[in-house]
């Protein structure tokens, strides 16, 4: 029953280089997410334009999943609309679910695929959604200030 | 009995299907329970069940005796004479939220100040945070110095002459580190303030006499020292129970009741309201009777001893600290490993069978001082033996190979 | 399941040395537990045993999902499609305590009114006592009228503006009087007012639906109906769980903690300070299975029924006067015997192996308004059989007798 | 099993009629006594010279147990001094504990020994000690105000 599987040499490598980490100079947006009951804290910087996520990028003071999981979002979204981005959100979801995916699900998913053994430990699945939900704050915050 | 095998009392770390036996290391959180406890709620239920102190029959008698006794076994394990100075609670929280609720009422004016300290747990910070709104009173808290200890001197010199209230840990719940309470208390007493000591991570790990200590409060939960959950008590001097009134009313507290006014019940009964956790009360009795049968003698220096391997052991872990005192703790050990967040740790040594927690071990404030978001706590208990930390270490060195492979 | 052979289920009432089988009929008071709530909490400690909400391993997950799944069924039962509504606490007693202790924090103005009525139990007037003398707000009662009912119409037209709680019973562990809450509440929310009904002595009889019922807050205990005991329930409408702020505080209440401020947690935690009962919850749920099993219709024909036949029974001994109403209630039967004091009822009914309560029943306004210094009560529950009804009734007629013969 | 014989003839009889029920007309003093958990009041009326109880009476709402014991109170003390009552008061004390009693004893306690069955009933002995619970706080006033 070792978990050492699930922290899988992508994730570890996210991990320990998070791709897109650090401030952008002058975001349009910038977001809090924690999960108060395990510590994990990130905050989220974002420029928009005509519903694309032009660029991006994080800090986080928190665990490797979480880490890893905010670095492998920013890959995926950074230059993408949305609506790009809502749907690896559905397909995250069904793998946190342990949902079985398609195979153009999974190539879609790209490293996010390393995150799926997080699913066997339910107490860590909101660490991996964390910057998921603190995207979706944060595109509630763009719709009231009518940036999107 | 063998103190090499006493898992084999408690029937989760004896009977288990797992390939591996569990390694239970959370003990400062909770700690799991042995036959004798488990059998005699249930023996309780089978043969003696009934209301207490109030049941005109025979079966209302042994259960009232049965509770009863369980109260003077508390009273007798902490070294009071005075059965009536135990109240039962649910444990330490419900204990202080029901102090902080009678002295907001009863003692404490607008400008007094409640001396805290940084180390506490949040069950003895947020009851007061909520009666510092309610009675506008101010906190004041103790500062924490080196390995995680107060300065004696700086209390007293730092002391503002409005305290009514000191209330402080015995023992530190994050870092192990064991108070010089007869001093603290000492020095609550000479100010005028009332003191009241949370024993939650004490009363599990070594004999207290609360007579010798000089506190005027103390508190404990059952479910820390092998014993049920739902059930802990607070010892509380006879003068100052009998001096104020109940915060809670209900069944069992009162003598007479008008719909207007109401005499209380005698001590410890006025501050019982309702109907009793007795089947707790009674485990909690049967969980001290396990504890005197080893003895605390024997109970603390099995766990100084395993904490004592542990530290050794660790100290030879590359960029692992150790958070706390090397010597005069209790078993509970917090340490940071460097790149590897606390969540990672707990998780991977959960694949492994070791159960640790990680996190803010509900005392933010030690948290901030430490400079840590979180921490790796393991803590040991009578039934953990040195094999546990052997696996233990060895997982740990293994999680940081993995962690370290990533260049 | 032979509903005449239920006891069969509960080790006390089917496992006993005596000659004589024990009638238990002190069930208002506390029920007897079957095997499988005793069993349900036997069975966590030895399986699933560790603290909830905080711990990264997977008994902590198992634990914490048992305690969750008990608040599940617990909504369920009382029929809230929203587990969050539910808060966990001891059982009425303390319920009613925390509602007053928050109410009076963040509600009520000096000269506000709290309605209550003559019916309750002291657990239902005397926090109410504590907190008027806190917070200056006034008292008043509504008033019993013919068998122990209220008069609606009286309650409307006596309503003082100044009401901003109404805190009713269910039913009455006295007289047995079964209320009709869904008018209670509709009053209160006509008026405004702030709804709580105290469902002790409903819960165990009768399936409750707090949903259709229109009440603010409910709440009942365990023990009451087979559960164990130390744990009970707070229902509260998620919207005012929401708008209020926790009286009590500690671990697992908290979000984050500073020394200064804390940001509570959502509901129903933020209410549920420090470890909980997590046995007593899982014991709870069991106990509902086990009702749910039998089905609710069931246990209140089946008491109904008992009750029915007791009535008839008592109603040939000459010289002994039933309190209360002959039908719409529940197994509590409270009666007088004319030249027998109470007390001297329950010893002799004692010796024959026979457990009834006599006294004030925790509601001494009832034995005001009854004119009565104390009552005999036997109160019937699932495990009764007519059987029991029969040697029940042979007993008074005996003891009618000793008394007689004195001439 | 069956508690009946603790409710013995003698008991009863102290219960149906008991001696010196009713109030004195100018007593000396007067005392209430109750056990609140189970409800039973009495009243005690004394008049007392020189350390003797002259007249005795008293008025109960209250069991069997407490009623008799009372009537048998009166009957005991009325007309004897302190010293008297104390000796009384030693051997309830030891008949409510159940300790053996010698044949003297037995004969000083008169009508009392049939309370002896109530020591089985532990939660009943405070009924039967409630009138001497009340003649005790009744000596303590008498103090207090100078009448011994
Ligand atoms: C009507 C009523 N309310 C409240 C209570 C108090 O319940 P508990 O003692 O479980 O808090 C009882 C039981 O004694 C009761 O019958
Ligand atoms: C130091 C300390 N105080 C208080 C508590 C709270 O105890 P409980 O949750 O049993 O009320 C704990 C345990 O979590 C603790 O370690």
């Amino acid at each position: 029953m070792s978990h050492d599987k699930i922290y899988s040499e992508v994730l570890l490598d996210h991990n320990r280089h998070p791709r897109h980490s650090g401030e952008l100079t002058n975001p349009d947006i910038s977001m809090d997410g924690a999960n108060p009951m395990c510590g994990d804290e990130i905050t989220m910087y974002a420029s928009v334009e005509d519903g694309t996520l032009v660029d991006v990028a994080f800090r986080s003071t928190a665990c490797a999943i979480c880490t890893a999981s905010a670095s492998m979002f920013c890959e995926m979204a950074k230059g993408k609309d949305f609506d790009h981005i809502h749907q690896h959100d559905q397909l995250m979801r069904k793998l946190m679910h342990g949902e079985k995916l398609e195979h153009d699900e999974r190539r879609a998913l790209a490293d996010m695929n390393s995150l799926e053994g997080v699913s066997k430990l339910p107490v860590r699945v909101k660490c991996a959604m964390l910057v998921w939900e603190t995207w979706e704050l944060m595109k509630q915050k763009l719709k009231e200030i009518n940036k999107v | 009995m063998n103190p090499a095998e006493l898992y084999l009392d408690f029937p989760l770390l004896r009977d288990n299907d797992d390939e591996e036996r569990l390694i239970f290391l959370d003990n400062a959180a909770t700690t799991q329970k042995p036959d004798t406890v488990i059998n005699a709620v249930s023996a309780y239920y089978r043969e003696s069940n009934a209301n207490v102190h109030r049941s005109p029959y025979r079966l209302g008698e042994k259960s009232t005796d049965l509770y009863e006794s369980a109260r003077s076994k508390t009273a007798r394990f902490i070294k009071t004479a005075d059965d009536k100075e135990i109240v039962f609670t649910r444990g330490v929280t419900e204990s202080i939220n029901l102090l902080a609720t009678i002295l907001s009422d009863q003692l404490l004016k607008p400008g007094d100040v409640i001396l805290l300290t940084e180390a506490e747990h949040h069950s003895n910070i947020v009851p007061w945070q909520i009666i510092a709104k309610r009675c506008g009173v101010k906190l004041e808290f103790v500062k924490l110095h080196g390995d995680g200890r107060f300065d004696l001197s700086e209390i007293e010199s730092n002391w503002n002459p409005k305290t009514k209230v000191f209330s402080f840990q015995h023992a530190s719940n994050v870092l192990g580190t064991i108070h010089p309470v007869n001093e603290l208390c000492e020095i609550a007493r000479c100010k005028g303030a009332v003191s009241i000591v949370d024993g939650a991570q004490s009363v599990p790990h070594f004999g207290i006499d609360v007579s010798d200590m000089g506190c005027d409060f103390y508190t404990f939960s059952g479910h820390k020292m092998v014993g049920p959950t739902g059930i802990g008590a607070l010892y509380g001097r006879r003068e100052l129970l009998e001096r104020f009134d109940p915060a809670f009313g209900g069944g069992e507290m009162i003598k007479r009741v008008s719909l207007f006014e109401s005499e209380y019940n005698d001590v410890p009964h006025k501050f019982e309201a309702g109907t009793p956790n007795i089947a707790g009360a009674i485990g909690l009795g049967a969980a001290i009777d396990y504890l005197e049968k080893l003895t605390m003698k024997k109970v603390e220096s099995m766990v100084n001893s395993l904490a004592a391997y542990a530290l050794e052991r660790l100290s030879t872990i590359e960029g692992l600290a150790v958070h706390g005192p090397q010597t005069d703790r209790t078993g509970a050990i917090s340490f940071w490993m460097d790149g590897i967040h606390p969540h990672d740790i707990a998780s991977l040594l959960d694949g492994d069978n070791i159960a640790v927690r990680a996190g803010r071990h509900c005392a933010e404030p030690i948290m901030n001082w430490l400079k840590r978001p979180a921490t790796t706590r393991a803590s040991f208990y009578i039934y953990n033996i040195r094999e546990d930390v052997d696996r233990f270490i060895d997982s740990l060195n293994r999680i940081r190979g993995l962690f370290k492979n990533v260049s």
